[in-house]
């Protein structure tokens, strides 16, 4: 298999980690990865708030770098880009009136043939392989969370179900894992307020935290890069606000796969989260 | 062709047949036509690459149909033709002796059964001319097809050759001259021959027999068998029927099912 | 034939604004509280969604002035909750996006959006000029935006020694072609 | 040379408002052909057509345009008034201003001359017109009635108290539909059964009613007065007639965990089993897919246990064709389930339940004798919660429109808790109180003055489910918004009432229509509203659009009306709107080449052939013939017939001609 | 825009369409009852195949499709039928006057 490849601004910094978890997961399962040539910031969270044509125009230059490439369908593993590229791709079908004005803007022609897909779609594709290839089964009970962008709003993204997804669920069971049955999978975590409002980020991820423990999650699975950040990089905040010290990791799928793969933890990241994931060393010797 | 006269001869001197209709030579290397109500007439029958009339236009005419039982030298398009109009009740089962010719063999057929069966064996498969003809239709966009049937529809002068020389074609009183209302305008005009042809297309989408004789007596050369044999190909590939093929009555235009598939009426 | 859809349209209406720039037609929201009900950040709001809404749907100046000024639509997070569960299938947070960028035109944005206005910024400003995410600059950008010198100073050397913060920013080869990009779209102004 | 009146209609202010009738009027007389024309402000009115009547005698006129609304409305009125006047009534035309010019356009002078363009066209179709007879049919006297609910057992009963046989047919093992599953009934709380169980022995017993139970339509074939019904009597897999009910069978059948359908799978029922005690008939069916003679082909207890030998493991399905002349439809609604629910949990929650489910734990027949029970653990809930339009008026799930019923339920059912849990509290999560009906207002107020339910106006967002509560999360509009949760032991959706399965497909079967939900059609939203467009095929009840029951019953003794109504006729007259061939004098005798490809195109089987004979006895050709009495008129053999033989009296090429080259 | 009623979809010869552009029609709605719905049982269904072949023909002739429109509304479905007139007159008058047409009814007119 060969697939375009669109990292992203946060998989190149503060997600590192799902960068490395994702291409050495895909590599251990033969997945070629083509990188868009000298792509650009797809503008996240901030472009759409501030000027409509330049969140089209973003995405568009994306795609259209990738239709230059020659390629077809096209990996963005950060649920933040992908939900992003999809809404461009989709506002430009809708309204094809804006065309002319974006592809002036990206001084390319944009066609919209490329096909977008998330990392759990890709991965699902590959459950079969991953079930077969597991060495060293993940027998850990998991909260998956998938956040809001994944999922939402579901006339864009047409991914799994809105409400109580199960994609991620069943990825986790194939590589032995036991996902628990928990309410907050698609809620939201405070996502862009990472930074400007964190009080907010602590409340929101704050009970997200609260509930898995309670329900038993000994890790919260995540898949994108937003999440990941509000859950281990603002865990200090977090703590703070519940007042208690929560341990539990949060983990990307990809390193997950990867673990039950009996890939190198180092590989995969996993040093790099600031909550550390305990078990991910003695993770690999388990049968 | 030894053997059809052999076998034609025999069926008139027992009386079987009271006429034997095939081809025989006409001007230059054409061949025309011939009937032959005696033995003796029988020699000048002919078969070969230049026969290519579909002659089961002759055998719904009130003279022949008085005449009685017919033997016709069929090719398969006259197969199919014949065929075709015994479903349509345009002539009766048995009343023709069928000796079919195809690729040098000759089988006698005498029912619509018969025919049927004999049909089922070969498929239809249009010449290689027409079809790239109507693929050159096909490529060219709305407004060039436009352009190009409006050059030449522009020659014809209504003259009804393609009409009177199509054995599907039988009807007495033809719609074109419906009066009590005047559907289709009787001048040979712009708006007159446009319909003309869009009518007869459409009558025929469903059971034309493709033989192409309606082209090949266009006097000024327009190519209307185009019209026809692409509806009736439409027909074939919308709901995978075929005129002359059945003995029952199967054209599409009066059947249909619940789940034809179309992707425009909205 | 006529269709027959000659109401007066308000022009001078933000709801009149929105429909055109968005399609979202106000009178679809018929208050029954749902988008509230379900918003992550509902409780923090001085006007719900439904509220704005509610205050849109009247047409008056006094009204838009309220919802343009307020601090609730500077706290979408554009999770989609709401417009996924929408029995009227309005999309709220387009609204938002909209009426967001109205209070900037209008300089009526909420004293309090600064610093998350500041942050969007930087964000853009940083991936005007590079093509990508700068994050070691849009923090620093933001700080002097937001002039909040101190905040998260014990974050970033962890993230830096966990590998997470690179000193460079990523420049990206077509960086005219950024540029220009950034130029016939929100600089049209 | 034809003499043709225009008679042109304000209908007050509808077309008055746009269109200038008096020019229209003046117009009109300039059309050729046309030596009459006025305009007024009804013509429908009495003095309307007396003036038209007075014009066709003193005019002269040999035919009529009269232009004013849609001919759906009033083309029967004007063509009757032409013919008291006595011109033939298929001599008058309308021209549709209303529909088609006034209401569409605005006012000005291309309204106007509009209005005038569409006289225009329809003067040129009267100068085609030909005198037409209406045509006799007799008439079948025996009605069938789809589904045996309150609604069919109402309408049964109504004809048959008329005098006139009915078959009532009901695709489930009883009669009772909905309204024997529930408890009590707003606004009066008096027992559903209670009421309901005299009427449907009523029904049994009656002479002149058939009940046809575990019974469905399979085809209807035929016209107003003629129908042919074929109804298939499903296998109850044992001779009714041997069986006395008495019971043992069910008693005996060790298979006692099948989800039970009258409980709303909150009980479990044997294999071979009655709907419910009261079921009418009192005879048990096999439930063939859980039986495990039926799975193992071994069992067979019940047979082994009936005292007169009634079961019948080699039953087959019967088809039974029947001569009906009116056909009634009462086939019912059905809920939205609790799995359309994403954001409540697709269902997964136990104790999250919808109204026919509630219905069923608060009745004394019910799983739990009418004690409150949650289904999880059967504790007594303390807090519950109650979310009107779960699923109504919600255009995400499909369903834009207002079940109707809903309010009143709701109201009933927190009503019904309070009585059962006195301590316990109710919270009704509501957008709008539709409470318009004698009595019903005041039955809310009693649910929230008296047995203090909390009424909160907002909808629910989401319901998760922590240590054994239900988190639900509303919002209170009516507090600006203000995020609401409430830690329920029970939810209740009150879910949209939806057309029934398979409802689309029985109006294919009839030929009526339905809407873009799958509730059928009614001739007329105003003023015929237990018709459907195809004759003598009537409507009663929530097949039609939510109702709630005295709406059902009302509407139900409409249909019995107008079916006793078309029985008092020993014929009927029908429409002359038929199609015919072509006939002229020897040798041409019809245009009709007899090719027969309209006899596949008839939807009808109403073409036959005719041999034209010479007087020696010899066939000189085959022609077609088209049967006036099977003929419907629906045109498809015109269209597809080469020669123009066939023509549609009414609709005649000649007309249509005329008709389109006046455009 | 001019209705022509008739009572089925069955009835409605392609003759009618073609006379109705040879009155200068610019555009052309064919509509009835959805299929599976037929007042008149199948009539719907006959007329549907018709027009598929009807179609295909008038496209092999270069007439502009643009401007005959073929759909089902059903006489419950008011608001569609509004809906529908309202696009396809906004369309066919966004197309113009179909000269092409009219030049060859043109050469009609001796």
């Amino acid at each position: 298999m060969r697939i375009g490849y669109y990292p992203g601004c946060s998989l190149l910094g503060s997600s590192r980690e799902f960068d490395e978890s994702a291409r050495a997961v895909l590599k251990a399962l033969g997945v070629e990865l083509v990188e868009v040539p000298d792509w650009n910031c797809c503008g996240a969270s901030s472009a759409h708030i501030l000027n409509h044509e330049l969140s089209i125009a973003l995405p568009a230059r994306i795609l259209a770098l990738a239709e230059q490439a020659g390629i077809s369908e096209i990996l963005a593993p950060c649920a933040a880009c992908s939900n992003r590229l999809l809404s461009a791709q989709q506002e430009l079908e809708k309204h094809p009136e804006l065309l002319p004005g974006i592809e002036k803007a990206i001084g390319m022609p944009y066609k919209g043939s490329v096909k977008i897909v998330n990392i759990l779609e890709v991965l699902d594709r590959l459950k079969v392989l991953i079930s077969v290839l597991t060495t060293a089964p993940f027998r850990k009970k998991v909260a998956s969370y998938y956040g809001c962008l994944l999922v939402r709003p579901p006339r864009v993204v047409n991914f799994d179900r809105p409400e109580d997804p199960q994609s991620m669920d069943l990825l986790l069971k194939a590589v032995g894992a036991t996902p628990v049955e928990w309410p907050f999978k698609t809620e939201c975590c405070g996502a862009a307020f990472s930074v400007t409002r964190t009080d907010i980020v602590a409340k929101l991820s704050g009970k997200l935290v609260q509930d898995a423990v309670k329900r038993g999650a000994d890790a919260i699975v995540v898949a994108c890069p937003m999440c990941h950040s509000n859950l281990d990089l603002r865990r200090a905040e977090i703590n703070e606000y519940l007042q208690k010290e929560y341990a539990v990791p949060a983990m990307f799928i990809t390193q997950v796969v990867g673990l039950a793969l009996g890939l190198d933890p180092k590989a995969l990241g996993l040093h790099r989260h600031l909550v550390p994931v305990a078990f991910a060393e003695t993770a690999g010797v388990q049968s | 062709m030894e053997a059809v006269i052999q076998r034609a001869k025999e069926l008139l001197e027992q009386g079987e047949v009271k006429a034997v209709l095939g081809y025989a030579k006409g001007t230059g290397s054409a061949r025309r036509p011939h009937f032959a109500r005696q033995a003796g007439q029988l020699d000048k029958l002919v078969m070969d690459e230049a026969c290519v009339q579909n002659l089961a236009v002759y055998v719904t005419k009130h003279e022949v149909k008085k005449l009685g039982k017919v033997a016709v030298v069929a090719l398969p398009v006259t197969q199919r033709a014949i065929l075709q109009l015994m479903a349509e009740r345009q002539l009766r089962d048995g009343s023709l002796a069928i000796l079919a010719v195809d690729d040098g063999a000759v089988k006698e057929l005498d029912s619509a059964s018969a025919l049927e069966e004999h049909l089922a064996l070969k498929a239809q498969v249009l010449n290689a001319k027409d079809k790239a003809s109507l693929a050159d239709l096909e490529a060219m966009d709305q407004g060039q097809r436009w352009a190009y049937w409006q050059k030449e529809l522009s020659r014809c002068m209504k003259c009804y050759a393609c009409r009177n020389t199509c054995p599907m074609c039988y009807c007495d009183h033809c719609t074109m001259d419906c009066n009590r209302p005047q559907w289709v305008p009787v001048a040979s005009h712009g708006i007159g021959n446009l319909e003309y042809h869009m009518v007869r297309t459409m009558h025929l989408a469903g059971r034309c027999v493709e033989c192409g004789d309606c082209g090949r007596a266009c006097p000024v050369g327009i190519p209307v068998h185009l019209l026809t044999i692409g509806a009736e190909e439409t027909v074939h590939e919308l709901f995978g029927q075929r005129a002359g093929h059945k003995a029952k009555l199967d054209y599409a235009l009066s059947t249909f099912k619940t789940d034809d598939k179309e992707s425009f009426i909205r | 034939m006529n269709s027959g859809s000659h109401h007066d349209h308000h022009e001078d209406t933000l709801a009149w604004r929105i429909q055109q720039a968005t399609g979202v037609k106000l009178a679809h929201c018929y208050q029954c509280g749902k988008c509230a009900a379900g918003c992550p950040v509902a409780d923090q709001m001085d006007l719900p969604p439904c509220q704005v809404f509610r205050m849109l749907q009247y047409g008056l100046p006094e009204y838009d002035k309220r919802v343009l000024e307020s601090e609730g639509i500077w706290l979408c997070l554009a999770c989609e909750t709401c417009s996924t569960r929408c029995p009227q299938e309005v999309e709220i947070p387009k609204v938002m996006d909209f009426i967001r960028g109205e209070a900037l035109r209008l300089n009526l944005a909420h004293p309090r959006s600064r610093d998350i206005l500041a942050f969007h910024r930087a964000f853009l400003d940083s991936i005007e000029y590079t093509g990508r995410l700068y994050e070691v600059g849009l923090v620093a950008d933001y700080k002097v935006r937001s002039r909040h010198f101190l905040k998260d100073v014990m974050l970033a050397p962890k993230m830096y020694v966990k590998g997470k913060l690179g000193l460079l920013p990523h420049l990206i080869k077509n960086r005219r072609g950024m540029k220009h990009l950034f130029k016939h779209t929100i600089g049209k102004g | 040379m034809s003499r043709i009146g225009v008679f042109t209609c304000h209908c007050g202010e509808n077309i008055g408002a746009t269109v200038d009738c008096v020019k229209v009027a003046e117009m009109c007389k300039d059309i050729p052909g046309v030596v009459h024309s006025v305009e007024y402000k009804y013509m429908c009115s009495d003095p309307g057509q007396r003036q038209m009547q007075e014009a066709i005698k003193e005019h002269k006129l040999d035919g009529v345009v009269v232009a004013a609304c849609s001919p759906r409305m009033h083309e029967p009125t004007f063509r009757r008034a032409a013919g008291d006047a006595g011109i033939n009534p298929y001599m008058c035309e309308m021209a549709n201003l209303r529909e088609h010019c006034s209401w569409v356009h605005e006012k000005g002078e291309a309204t106007t001359q509009k209005a005038a363009d569409l006289i225009r066209v329809l003067v040129e179709k009267v100068k085609h017109n030909e005198p037409l007879h209406p045509i006799k049919v007799p008439v079948t006297r025996t009605a069938m009635v789809i589904g045996g609910g309150v609604g069919g057992i109402q309408v049964a009963l109504d004809i048959a108290n008329g005098g006139h046989k009915v078959v009532l047919v009901e695709k489930s093992p009883s009669i009772g539909g909905h309204m024997s599953q529930l408890s009590e009934t707003f606004p009066t709380l008096d027992c559903s059964q209670c009421i309901l169980t005299p009427r449907m022995v009523e029904a049994a017993q009656h002479p002149n009613i058939t009940l046809m139970t575990y019974s469905e339509v399979e085809k209807v074939d035929g016209f107003i007065g003629n129908f042919k019904v074929t109804v298939r009597k499903k296998a109850r897999k044992l001779d009714e007639h041997l069986c006395t009910g008495c019971g043992l069978c069910i008693q005996k059948c060790p298979n006692k965990k099948i989800s039970d359908e009258f409980n709303e799978g909150l009980g479990t029922r044997t294999a071979i089993y009655v709907p419910f005690p009261q079921a009418v008939p009192n005879k048990p069916v096999i439930d063939t897919l859980n039986c495990t003679y039926y799975k193992t082909g071994k069992c067979k207890v019940c047979e082994k246990m009936c005292p007169t030998n009634a079961i019948r493991f080699d039953q087959e399905d019967e088809l039974v064709t029947l001569d009906i002349g009116a056909i009634v439809l009462a086939t019912g609604f059905k809920l939205m389930k609790t799995d359309a629910f994403p954001e409540y949990g697709y269902g997964k929650h136990k104790d999250i339940i919808d109204g026919m489910q509630f219905e069923r734990l608060a009745s004394a027949s019910g799983p739990t004798s009418g004690v409150m029970k949650r289904p999880s653990d059967g504790r007594s809930p303390e807090t519950v919660v109650f979310i009107a339009c779960s699923g109504s008026r919600d255009r995400a799930k499909g369903v834009p429109y207002c079940s109707k019923i809903c309010c009143m339920y709701t109201a009933k059912h927190a009503m019904l808790y309070k009585h059962k849990v006195h301590s316990g509290k109710a919270y009704v999560f509501y957008m709008d109180i539709r409470a318009a009906g004698k009595d019903y207002d005041e039955f809310v107020r009693r649910a929230i003055e008296e047995d203090e339910v909390k009424y909160i106006r907002g909808r629910v967002s989401k319901i998760y489910e922590e240590d054994g509560k239900l988190i639900v999360m509303g919002a209170d509009t009516l507090m600006g918004g203000e995020p609401v949760v409430i830690k329920a032991d029970m939810v209740v959706l009150a879910t949209a009432v939806q057309s029934n399965d398979r409802s689309e497909e029985l109006a294919q079967t009839l030929h009526v229509s339905y809407d873009s939900y799958g509730f059928f059609a009614e001739a007329h939203p105003k003023l015929r509203p237990v018709e459907t467009n195809t004759a003598g095929i009537f409507l009663a009840g929530a097949c039609q659009a939510p109702r709630d029951i005295p709406e059902t019953v009302a509407q139900a003794s409409g249909a019995a009306a107008k079916v006793v109504g078309l029985f008092s006729n020993e014929e009927l007259t029908r429409e002359p709107i038929v199609a015919v061939v072509n006939r002229q004098a020897a040798p041409v005798y019809s245009t009709c080449v007899g090719c027969f490809i309209c006899q596949g195109a008839c939807p009808y089987q109403a073409i036959e052939q005719e041999e034209i004979m010479a007087r020696s006895g010899e066939v000189i050709m085959t022609l077609a013939r088209i049967n006036p009495g099977l003929c419907q008129g629906c045109g498809t053999c015109v269209a597809t017939c080469r020669t123009k033989a066939i023509d549609l009296q009414g609709f005649s090429n000649e007309q249509l001609y005329a008709e389109l080259m006046t455009l | 825009m001019r209705v022509l009623r008739v009572p089925c979809t069955g009835r409605i010869d392609y003759m009618m369409v073609l006379k109705a552009l040879h009155k200068g029609a610019d555009g052309v709605i064919v509509s009835g009852c959805h299929p599976n719905d037929c007042h008149y049982t199948s009539g719907n269904y006959h007329a549907r195949r018709r027009w598929m072949v009807f179609k295909k023909m008038m496209e092999v002739m270069g007439v502009d499709m643009r401007r005959i429109t073929f759909s089902w509304v059903s006489a419950a479905e008011g608001a569609r039928w509004a809906q529908l007139v309202n696009e396809v007159t906004d369309q066919v008058r966004a197309l113009g006057p179909y000269t092409e047409f009219r030049q060859v009814i043109g050469a009609g007119i001796e």
